[in-house]
């Protein structure tokens, strides 16, 4: 079997797991970190457009999180929208927000850009902080009734949080998978590589840079409605973080950067890892388990630096070309 | 990774998935912050809830409380309490989700938590929808007993009491004293805890008639508060009403004490200026600083059972009771009281009998009149107090009545302390 | 006059940071990475006061240089141990690894510390410096007084010394650095341990006056990042002119304007610098 | 009569204080081959990047069909039909060598599948058909720069700026690049050539334009320019490369 055709196996059967884990296992704990993964790894998916494949590594990506979080939960409130439509209406405003954020910031390169980005983020935070029409450091809450589809809101089953999780994280992938398909997929990868050579090949950077960027926040900013429809509540320091743009690209490191499914396996690890390091030793009140996260990620990200994919590229080179053979063409030149 | 490593790991994972308890067992979920910046305190909370569970399992009668020394809940036949400690990081989701494990996991009968108001507010939602009681003996946020909830039980009292009983204190004391305070300001951490305080300040003060001459907020974890004070000093404030947890506590009045500036009056919100570090920390520098509090060593000459348990509790964690840990510890006994009479882990009977719950001010450490909670949760006999630091410890100052010590007024001067 | 204080305030604070600051470029410069567990280096170094001054009430000035060689080794240890492996590792990854050592570190220390927070409560540096109607508390004088020194003896270190040479010019050319006979893993290692002394020192002289607690790196850290972006990764000189304008900037910015936006304010001008000038004000273009 | 494909006029680039480029001007015709040669540090690639779009000029113009485009940038060159390969390879490492080509076909034909066609005839006129499904990263440097010739065909250039595709190359992989460069100019696309390797630029340049510190001493056909005593002498200074027969 080759590895493309093992891929896709892989890839179908994680996906009926996915579908079919809250019908069989039924216990809320691990429903709820069920959700928790997918939550995560759809973060990670959207931030990889813009941080894998276009190489822009973004380290504010929260601030594009906290607006699809704030803008539906706004709507819901003042206008009782529906957040099906705030999710979207969230996703346009945060990627108009990225626009204007990615102008300026895309003059600078690798570090700088990380950094500007991080200081982008502190700053939506401080503003967002002290703004009272956003409830200020308070933040949101929504309330727990009406429930339903419309408002979004399940009361004790976690089957329609599960499935709302699934069908969004599968529709960044989709998204994913449709940008690498087409022409912005190549020109992304092409200004991550060489980007003075896209330049040559007549790829703007400026240009593809912004696509990447407001398509890669709009989905973040759909993952913060989500966020906001299952906790009720959306403050600064939960939906606005440094810490939680850190553990956007957190995933996408782990399971491996640039690839459409890497995030995902990185999600599903962290995640894991991030629970199972809590709910066995958080109880201590020692730090046990920041100690045993923090050790585990020095240990993978020393010992496999390009992440699960890369891990799994070196153990199971590739025995053919993964690409169909290339369909005879006419010559338009002499042969040599 | 170590083999030791990895199959801790993963008797940590299997551990959790277990169901929990020997079936006798009362089992209660508490959550605290045990990681992060406000550790802490977090641990002082868990250090006091675990302390009161022991009371009750234990069969020392010494201490005059009900259900202490009983070897258990009397009404579940001797049942034993017992505590499953969580660490909620300060993070609104982890609230949740742990909420989430300790009632379908752990099968609790019920919570307690979670100092953060955020924290609370989250949780206590996951409790809301699975119909778990939820007791909350540390947040003070006004609006989390305005939500409706049904299983929602709050027994300290909010911002709002608080507030009012630091406005009520000034003005018992200028008619005592015979002075005048006409300007005020406001410092306070820019976060939901510092917000919302500086808010119900600002509304007082101005019903009451005083001058608001500066409200400041300021970002939390910062490096200095130079411009804070400078633009404090500049406002000429008579009484500074003060927000902020510990590090900033100190920041703030050694930045004081180095720029020269020293108000008639400090007058604390709790939080930090309370923290068992703080005195440790600013020596004579932290005297006649005045303080909200909910709890006093002092108290222990009218109501002895306080300096009873404090004693206790000092003999095993070195520190004494504070504010924070005295709620944290009766917060456990006011489960257990609704519990025992409840005779039932049911989650009904126990909201039942939370709803019925009234314990007189003796059966509490704490100087409230009693727990009693309204129809939206809250404990309608809770109190605060006033606290002054003086001569290196913690003082009842207000209510100013028999017990009460004089107020040191106005601050004297840094120099020379 | 309340200006002029509030403006030297802002130097005071602003060459603490710049010492900070130092470290982080200096590893930046050698090794091109951005350590995120800098802040713990911080931390670490006002710990090693505390405990210096908690069981043999020595005073934090007074153990200053074992707290500067301490954090020398732990530098060059984690080196060895851990960063070694990364060099050529993606950006991303060694973002990846020295976030984790910041978890890490804070979890070791709440670990062996507890999460309590101490304080150095009787240090000889009490009292005031007055002077024209100006004061400031001595322990910041002289907080910004060693990190002057601090930095200036890093600079001299740098120019005028072999292994400075060696260590610049590994930072600008490491294969050429490498035909010159210089021993890169050694410049690393000595990066990182200057790195972490720097920071430790920054600690030590912060110990008297700041809450030493196990997460005290995330109050510096953010400051750290901006000021080695706005001077230019890798300039000791960019750093340090970068943390008196920064701290002058928050401190006075706080007073004139809304301490709650003094953060946006050190922030828009961090960006709006690199906007103009994409390689800081001292880098390298 | 209708303007040359490429006209530059009077180009000055400074850098600071230091020109590298003053008063240059030079035409390139459709369809015609120019060397564009100098010593070390003569300028010549900064007059690429000019070209390219890379540098916008300090003064002068450069017209492209009588078009003034100084200025623009690389993208917006590239568009206009102006491709260009670099001294130093820079290939998509992370690409395989068809789609390394791919990129520069969307230039015209963003959709992936006409793209891969002409990527894919690309290649074949190369002689890089073999090698497209492997790692860019693999190639051996001699085709890395023949991928980069490529890639830029791909763009359907009017003009090619080819910098120095010859240099460290064998004999026979020089000879193999000039066969290339010549069945580039037979599909009618202009070439502007910096080459230190004469004997590859010699053959089959139409004309030769010289560079000296920043100045043109010369602009010929290759006979003359190799006699010309202020070539000779500008030569002489340094290491100095035996023109072909």
């Amino acid at each position: 079997m080759s590895r493309a055709v093992l891929g896709r196996t892989i890839a179908l059967a994680a996906l009926g797991l996915a579908a079919l884990f809250p019908l069989v296992v039924t216990s809320a704990t691990w429903q709820n970190t069920a959700i928790l993964m997918l939550m995560v790894a759809q973060m990670g998916v959207a931030w990889n457009i813009l941080g894998g494949y276009a190489g822009q590594v973004s380290l504010g990506h929260a601030a594009f999180f906290g607006t699809g979080a704030y803008v539906s939960t706004l709507l819901a409130l003042r206008f009782g929208l529906t957040p099906w439509a705030g999710m979207f209406a969230g996703a346009g405003v945060a990627a108009a927000l990225s626009l204007v954020i990615g102008w300026p910031c895309f003059r600078l390169k690798g570090h700088y850009f990380a950094m500007a980005t991080i200081a982008v983020g502190e700053i939506v935070q401080a503003v967002v902080n002290g703004w009272d029409l956003l409830g200020g450091a308070v933040g949101l809450s929504l309330p727990l009734h009406p429930t339903g589809f419309w408002p979004m809101v399940f009361n004790r089953s976690k089957l329609p949080y599960h499935y709302i999780a699934l069908g969004l994280l599968l529709f960044t992938l989709l998204v994913n998978w449709l940008v690498t398909r087409s022409h912005v997929g190549y020109y992304l990868r092409a200004i991550k590589d060489e980007p003075d050579a896209a330049r040559s090949l007549g790829v703007s950077l400026t240009r593809y840079k912004l696509y990447a960027i407001a398509l890669s926040s709009g989905l973040a900013a759909m993952g913060g409605t989500l966020y906001a429809q299952k906790e009720l509540l959306i403050d600064p320091g939960s939906t606005l973080s440094t810490g939680l743009s850190i553990k956007m690209s957190l995933v996408a490191i782990m399971g491996g950067v640039g690839t459409l499914t890497g995030p995902v396996i990185g999600a599903v690890l962290l995640t894991a890892i991030e629970e199972a390091s809590r709910m066995g030793f958080g109880g201590t009140g020692r730090g046990t388990d920041m100690v045993v996260y923090g050790l585990l990620i020095v240990l993978i990200a020393v010992y496999q630096p390009s992440g699960v994919l890369g891990w799994i590229k070196q153990r199971f080179p590739a025995s053919a070309p993964a690409a169909p053979p290339a369909p005879a063409s006419p010559v338009e030149g002499a042969a040599p | 990774m170590p083999v030791t490593f990895r199959a801790s790991l993963l008797a940590a994972i299997l551990g959790a998935a277990l169901p929990a308890a020997a079936a006798d067992d009362v089992v209660i979920g508490v959550m605290y912050p045990l990681t992060g910046s406000a550790a802490s305190t977090g641990l002082e909370l868990k250090n006091a809830a675990q302390l009161a569970a022991d009371l009750i399992n234990g069969t020392d009668k010494s201490l005059a409380l009900p259900l202490v020394g009983g070897g258990g809940l009397p009404g579940l036949k001797g049942a034993k309490l017992r505590l499953i400690f969580v660490d909620h990081q300060g993070s609104p989701q982890v609230g949740a989700t742990e909420a989430e494990r300790l009632i379908t996991q752990e099968k609790v009968a019920a919570i307690q938590g979670a100092y953060f108001s955020s924290v609370t507010q989250t949780a206590s939602q996951t409790a809301e929808r699975y119909g778990v009681p939820f007791l909350n003996a540390d947040s003070s946020s006004v609006g989390l007993t305005q939500r409706g909830f049904k299983w929602f039980f709050r027994t300290t009292p909010h911002d709002e009491l608080f507030v009012q009983n630091a406005f009520d204190f000034l003005r018992d004391l200028e008619k005592k004293k015979g002075i005048k305070v006409h300007r005020v300001a406001i410092l306070a951490e820019n976060t939901e805890f510092g917000t919302g305080a500086a808010r119900l300040q600002e509304k007082y003060a101005k019903e009451n008639g005083y001058e608001v001459v500066a409200k400041i907020l300021y970002p939390p974890k910062g490096t200095q508060l130079t411009s804070e004070v400078q633009k404090l000093k500049a406002a000429r404030p008579d009484v500074v009403f003060q927000s902020s947890y510990l590090a900033d506590a100190i920041l703030s009045m050694r930045t004081y004490k180095d720029l020269g500036f020293l108000p008639t009056a400090l007058l604390a919100n709790d939080a930090g200026f309370n923290d068992s570090e703080f005195l440790k920390t600013m020596g004579k520098d932290g005297n006649d600083v005045i303080s909200r509090e909910v709890w006093a060593l002092d108290l222990a000459a009218q109501k002895p059972v306080i300096g009873k348990a404090n004693d206790i509790y000092k003999a095993r964690h070195g520190v004494n009771f504070n504010g924070n840990s005295a709620r944290a510890f009766t917060g456990i006994f006011a489960l257990a009281d609704a519990i025992n009479r409840a005779g039932s882990t049911k989650p009904e009977a126990i909201r039942a009998a939370l709803k019925a719950t009234n314990m007189g001010a003796d059966q509490l450490i704490m100087p409230w009149g009693g727990i009693q909670f309204d129809e939206n949760g809250q404990n309608k006999k809770g109190a605060g107090i006033i606290v002054q630091v003086q001569d290196g410890k913690y003082v009842t100052v207000w209510p100013m009545g028999p017990g009460a010590k004089d107020v040191v007024w106005p601050l004297p001067a840094w120099e020379g302390r | 006059m309340l200006l002029l204080q509030t403006i030297l305030s802002g130097v005071l604070i602003g060459l603490v940071y710049a010492l900070v600051a130092v470290g982080l470029t200096l590893i930046f410069g050698v090794m091109d990475i951005v350590n995120f567990a800098h802040g713990e280096f911080l931390m670490l170094g006002m710990y090693s006061s505390f405990w210096g001054f908690a069981l043999w009430k020595l005073d934090p000035l007074f153990t200053l240089p074992f707290t500067a060689l301490l954090l020398f080794g732990v530098g060059a240890a984690l080196y060895r141990v851990v960063i070694r492996r990364i060099t050529d590792a993606p950006m991303l990854s060694q973002i990846f690894t020295t976030f984790g050592l910041m978890i890490l570190f804070r979890g070791l220390a709440q670990y062996f510390w507890s999460p309590d927070f101490r304080s150095i409560d009787q240090s000889v540096l009490t009292g005031k410096v007055a002077f024209a109607g100006l004061q400031f508390g001595l322990p910041q004088v002289v907080a910004a007084g060693g990190a002057v020194a601090t930095t200036g003896a890093v600079w001299w270190f740098l120019r005028f010394t072999r292994l400075g040479a060696a260590l610049e010019a590994t930072a600008a050319d490491k294969e050429a650095a490498a035909l010159m006979g210089i021993d890169a893993q050694k410049m690393f290692a000595l990066a990182w341990g200057l790195g972490a002394a720097c920071a430790g020192v920054a600690g030590a002289l912060l110990s008297t006056t700041f809450p030493i607690f196990p997460e005290v790196g995330a109050n510096f850290i953010l400051f750290a990042f901006v000021l080695v972006a706005l001077g230019g990764f890798g300039s000791v000189a960019g750093a340090f002119w970068a943390g008196i304008l920064i701290g002058v900037v928050e401190v006075v910015g706080g007073y004139l304007w809304d301490p709650a936006y003094k953060l946006v304010l050190v922030l828009s001008l961090y960006l709006l610098v690199v906007w103009l000038r994409p390689q800081g004000l001292m880098g390298k273009a | 009569m209708s303007p040359p494909l490429l006209a530059v006029e009077r180009l000055t680039k400074r850098f600071g204080g230091l020109a590298a480029n003053e008063d240059v001007s030079f035409n390139v015709a459709a369809g015609e081959i120019i060397g564009l040669i100098g010593p070390n540090g003569a300028g010549k690639t900064t007059v690429f990047n000019s070209l390219a779009g890379f540098f916008p000029p300090t003064s002068g113009q450069i017209r492209l069909d009588g078009q003034p485009v100084a200025g623009l940038p690389p993208e917006r060159m590239a568009a206009l039909g102006v491709a260009r390969t670099f001294q130093i390879v820079r290939i998509f490492k992370s690409m395989t060598v068809l789609e390394n080509v791919m990129v520069g076909a969307m230039l015209h034909h963003p959709a992936v599948r006409v793209a891969t066609e002409r990527a894919l005839s690309a290649l074949d006129f190369t002689g890089l058909t073999r090698r497209a499904h492997d790692p860019a990263g693999r190639l051996t440097v001699a085709e890395q720069k023949r991928l980069e010739v490529t890639r830029a065909l791909a763009c359907e250039p009017r003009l090619l700026l080819l910098d120095e595709t010859m240099a460290g190359l064998t004999q026979t992989e020089v000879q193999e690049a000039v066969e290339l460069v010549r069945r580039i100019q037979a599909r009618g696309i202009a070439c502007v050539v910096v080459e230190h390797v004469m004997e590859g630029i010699m053959p089959i340049a139409d004309r030769m334009v010289v560079l000296e510190r920043g100045h043109v001493i010369a602009d010929g056909p290759p006979r003359a320019i190799a006699e010309d005593p202020a070539v000779i002498a500008a030569y002489l200074g340094e290491e100095y490369r035996a023109p072909g027969p």
